[in-house]
């Protein structure tokens, strides 16, 4: 056992923060950091950046640009990533698609995607959930049917984040409509300008458009398009949502986030009842990074380690509790959600109710907590 | 003691209930009407003076119809219930409130006849840009000179202050203390810049620059008490108003759970969740009983007694109504986080009535620095 | 609507407040205010008092005992009892089995059983749950086998509170083993000095002996003891039960030990956390309070109110987090549970975590809170 | 940064499981050794000093073995694990610990020989009949006259102090401050009364009646600021204790849950109750998170830096040791209620190392006091 980082992990994560800090525009970070909504533009260029000096997809293989980093190394770049406001690499790229056609896709598909999707060339969407086939994914209808060298694709898939940005979606649909549930999936990579491709935005409760449907009505994709062998696709899905949950306890930003809260607060600091609320709050954060510390120095390479539902559960929490403290911070300024600059109350108090109300959403996608509480219970504690 | 309503009362929740339920029961119309200002529908707060409503709270006198506090919060209830975004505890509760409270008998008429009929919309332009929920202004200051009053300064947020043919406006007096002041909607240097708020409701920022106002009662006098006993009248409203709204909030998540299928089955299927909508039933229920006990303690007039039951009503409130906010969106899943839906609005709904009125963290610490005072809590 | 009580209940509320501060030795309030555990002859004598002046059972028939109160005349009695540290007529006689004798039994029982319960001549136990038949009651296995004029008793109850104080037990039997599980039960009640019948303590985790194990070796029961009709008892175990639930929230405890917990704490009101708590607990308590007088408000005669199962589950909850606020105010001397009255620390700080631990069972017994939550569920909410 | 051991410490570890699992593992023997005086097993305790492990936390030149927290959380974790009654953390890390910090070499070396071997009983005479866990003494005076030195007044509870052969007394000094004293257990004067604690452990009341005493280290030195650090020190190696202590109520639990029938099924048959048992993990993780580090940060040395770990540690013990201990129970019913099942002897447990070192409002209270000093929190 050992508290402190060895001298070269320290000098790592020197050299992170200090390219993190001065390369990345500070306008990008501002961004980040205050909890404005990132352009389109400012997503491409900040991981471009990244890209350009190997630091966007370090968990790839590193013949994909990948880094051969250690468990610790990868989460020192993630933390500091987060603490420098820094837009972590999208995920629908970094962390979705690319590691699944770098480890079942053909050198071909490889060759074709991966730069361009490390780069941000190419903008993913992912197209796994329908309006049935939410928590319970395997029961997805999306049809591809086999018409010569093509697919033809109709359907709908539903909750696709950021959407309306997409080049390309990749989507899980069933080929084997005779297979038994999980059986008859196949993962397919479609491009978004294909005819009888449409996206809808969906309105969120925080007033946003963050998410879309997109359906598909007799859409064209070409065989070749399809990831590895038909029906295979659940392998890869069950692959990616492992990935999905590896780092994602977002504790390099919501730290971030309760640190300005402290100065948010003002004199309301003071207040021994705010006081203790922050105190509850940095201890439980606190257990959390270490806690995720504990798993990745015991992940096994690629295998999400089965505490990472522990990271996600109590990560998502966490995170809305800090979005709700912020909020009771703001009082009754947390009313001017609607408000401009024109406003005389500051722009943190118009985010801070749709913030929390947007944050709901933490403890439902990517795997609900209650799927969580069920993997956990089922997979660690074998009931 | 006597917790139930009388046939009178009975007759009046189902009236309003009938009139709002016809507009909003149909959740896309609520959609549709908070969309673009006013943020609500005049033809229905028209009808609602039509019909006695509005005038509820206020003295026959005054030109209302000399209700009490228990029909106030049943209307309040049944608002809440469908989400009303008419401006019932801003205009009439809160800006009617505190005219009835301070205004001469001619300002009480002159202001709240019209008001009461829905022929106009006031707010209370009350809070200030700095933190917190004081009873006292001190951003807004009141100059005068001979008969003649002008304030300058900024209020915000205003609750419907854009839209409101008057405003109520607190500001610091020249001597000291607050007073209150009637302000034209159309008045000289008057500035209002209005948005909505997270729940689709309406404020605004309101700047006064040497802008015209009327002294609501005795000129000059302090009314800082006044303004914090409407408040806490407000509260307790308030209350009833989010005890409307956790009540659909908890009906709407149940039936969701019992048609939803995930697994081929209903929700209602995994006892997980089935247990945690009975927690959910379970704040509700005592949450009615905390709204329905302060609403009394408010109709028996005593301003001390009401100071601390609305401060119970607030806490109660900002604890059930994050609980059951919360766990109505997670048991709703993905379509709870989506505006078509109702479910989310009622969340942010609640939401927005704490940050009017309250938080737990500022009820806690009025309760707790009273408890070393006395022994047991007696509701009676 | 009308927050003020009657002139009469008033007068009511007064008068027995008088009675009760009066009437019943100081010596044996002080030990119910205190927190220490009434000894048999305390219980027998306060409950005597009680029924001598008509105030054991006023919820029983005018014929036997009982008062034409209004249910809020019935609740305030019981608050009062509480805020003046009268013990609570012994629930086995006053709340179980009286009222099963006088709902479902033959005039000759009544007659034989009913006087004496009430005055607690006989001290009744209860023999329901077994060491497999807890939240599933209805898989109780005791049997009840006819031979003659006798039942022939075999089995094992358990978890008899006060059962060494017992002179007859009221149980549950299998009388026909062939029926599905509800349908062969019966009421049986048995003299408890009967042949063959053994009471084994049980050791609690707070180090008392308030339960017990009830053994049955072909104990012969007369069959004239059966409660009403043979294979009936389910009917009258559920009418039993929901009247078990009713006033099962001691909020006038409750709320006597949270005003004592002030007296306790001293300066460390002045502590804003701990005023905070205190401030929390009394507005839950108060909202438990008027819940239970909406409930008594619109209790139909006799039927329970779904409602009481709010009333239990979160009663229960506030009880156990009262015993802990006051454990947690002992501090360190939390730790003296075994000393004796040669200790320099205070008596009650002895008794804190023996009561903390003791009242762990407050959400076990008598229809766990996982009950209560499925019957809120079910039978409220319709899920 | 590393959170695994090394082989040695593997190695401990087994060997101290071993030797404590052989007594213990039957939880009727733990409660047949917690029924009778002096609470734990003297043969176990002479083990344990032969085997090394007491003298772990000092110096080899003291009797010692010299190693560090790692080393001695390890045996506090395998300790908790059974719920092991033997006096380690009030004998050998709080009173040893004391003597240790403050003794002169002489005095180490007289005491902690012997107390590392097993042959002795050692206690720590501080907590007084006043409320708090403060660093000072005030109720307990020490006189001098010439070199000799006597004590009067009373401790209590003070752990193990009945059986006790030394006792380790702090004292106010004539001229202030708070000194510390070795009593021998048959010095005149001293009178004490031993009982069990709520989890089966021991305390006594201690009364010293001008009892002779031996100043520990420099005569009348205030020590106040040694006995915080080593009560720091006390509060992260109890974190370990419950710690294991923890694993075992949640293993124990799962375990119960998958073999207990009702309704025809076993437990985890009811998601309402696995969900349950996930949250319980979820908080029994955290904790394990926050003792490694806080012992790593004990290991590192720094007194400010350990003071506030232990107050981090002490506050999730606190959350977690209820959560867990609370639920653990529950989640049995019944049974869990009953002295002969191990589970509430294990909530019993952590809720004694809480009252020994401090729970959430205390920890609570030291740290919010602290929040706006930094800006986040770093784990090193």
């Amino acid at each position: 056992m050992r508290l402190q980082l060895s001298e070269e992990d320290r000098a790592f994560r020197e050299e992170l923060r200090q390219f993190f800090t001065t390369k990345i525009p500070e306008e990008i970070r501002t961004t980040v950091i205050e909890g404005r909504e990132l352009t389109r533009d400012q997503i491409v260029e900040s991981m471009r950046i990244l890209n350009a000096e190997g630091l966007a997809v370090p968990h790839w293989p590193v013949e994909w640009g990948g880094r051969d980093w250690t468990e610790l190394q990868r989460h020192l770049w993630h933390e500091e990533l987060q603490a420098a406001g820094v837009p972590v690499p999208l995920a629908f790229n970094a962390s979705m698609i690319g590691p699944v056609i770098a480890h079942f896709a053909s050198q071909e598909m490889k060759e074709r995607f991966l730069p361009a999707t490390a780069n941000l060339d190419i903008w993913w969407s992912q197209g796994f959930s329908e309006p049935d086939a939410g928590s319970d994914l395997a029961s997805l209808r999306t049809s591809a049917v086999r018409d010569g060298d093509h697919y033809v694709v109709n359907g709908q898939k539903t909750w696709t984040t950021l959407g309306q940005y997409g080049d390309w979606i990749f989507t899980l649909v069933r080929t084997d409509p005779e297979a038994k549930k999980q059986a008859g999936i196949s993962m397919l990579l479609i491009d978004m300008t294909s005819p009888g491709l449409e996206v809808r935005p969906i309105q969120l409760i925080d007033g946003g458009h963050e998410v879309n449907e997109v359906w598909f009505t007799d859409v064209r994709v070409p065989v070749e398009n399809l990831v590895g062998e038909p029906n295979t696709g659940w392998t890869m899905a069950k692959f990616l949502l492992g990935n999905e949950r590896v780092g994602v306890a977002p504790v390099g930003a919501t730290k971030r986030n309760l640190a300005r809260a402290k100065e948010l607060a003002g004199a309301q600091l003071e207040n021994p009842l705010v006081a203790a609320r922050f105190a509850e709050l940095e201890n439980e954060l606190l257990a959390l990074e270490l806690t995720a510390l504990r798993v990745v120095a015991n992940s096994a390479d690629g295998e999400p380690h089965p505490a990472s539902s522990v990271l996600k559960l109590k990560g998502t929490e966490l995170q809305q509790a800090v979005s709700e403290l912020i909020m009771d911070l703001a009082g009754p300024a947390a009313l001017s959600s609607g408000a401009d600059a024109s406003s005389a109350l500051p722009e943190w108090t118009h985010l801070a109710t749709p913030t929390y109300l947007n944050l709901r959403k933490a403890s439902i996608y990517g795997g609900s907590n209650e799927i969580q509480r069920q993997i956990i219970a089922k997979t660690i504690l074998g009931l | 003691m006597d917790f139930t309503y009388d046939d009178e009362q009975d007759a009046l929740r189902e009236a309003v209930r009938g009139m709002v339920g016809k507009v909003y029961s149909d959740y896309e119309n609520r959609r549709r009407t908070v969309a673009a200002d006013p943020g609500f529908s005049e033809e229905l707060w028209k009808q609602l003076g039509e019909m006695g409503i509005l005038g509820l709270p206020f003295a026959e006198s005054d030109g209302g119809s000399g209700a009490g506090p228990i029909e106030v919060g049943i209307v309040a209830q049944e608002l809440g219930r469908v989400l009303a975004p008419e401006p019932f505890l801003a205009s009439i509760v809160l800006a009617g409130g505190l005219v009835a409270a301070v205004g001469t008998p001619e300002q009480r008429a002159e202001v709240l006849g019209p008001l009461s009929a829905g022929e106009t919309v006031l707010a209370l332009a009350h809070y200030e840009p700095g933190p917190g929920r004081a009873a006292q202004a001190c951003e807004v200051t009141a100059s005068q000179a001979g008969e003649e009053w002008t304030l300058s300064g900024t209020k915000e947020p205003v609750l419907h202050g854009a839209r409101a043919d008057h405003l109520v406006v607190s500001a610091l007096l020249p001597d000291g203390g607050t007073g209150l002041f009637l302000v034209a909607g159309d008045a000289s240097g008057l500035t209002r810049t209005g948005y909505a708020t997270p729940d689709g409701g309406r404020a605004a920022r309101v700047d006064l620059a040497q802008t015209p106002a009327v002294p609501l009662g005795t000129p000059g006098q302090d009314v800082a008490s006044s303004i914090a006993t409407v408040l806490d009248l407000a509260r307790i409203i308030a209350g009833n108003e989010a005890l409307g709204a956790l009540e659909t909030a908890v009906r709407t998540t149940t039936g969701y759970l019992t048609s939803r299928k995930q697994f081929g089955v209903t929700l209602n299927t995994f006892q997980a969740l089935t247990f945690r909508a009975a927690d959910m039933y379970v704040s509700l229920e005592l949450t009615a009983s905390l709204v329905h006990w302060a609403t009394m303690v408010l109709a028996e007039g005593d301003a001390a007694d009401t100071a601390v039951a609305a401060s119970r009503v607030g806490l109660q409130l900002s604890r059930a109504g994050r609980h059951i906010g919360k766990e109505a969106i997670q048991l709703h899943g993905g379509i709870g986080m989506t505006a078509e839906y109702s479910i989310g609005a009622y969340t942010a709904h609640l939401q927005a009535l704490e940050q009017l009125l309250g938080d737990a963290t500022q009820h806690l610490a009025v309760l707790g620095a009273g408890v070393g005072s006395y022994g047991a809590v007696e509701p009676v």
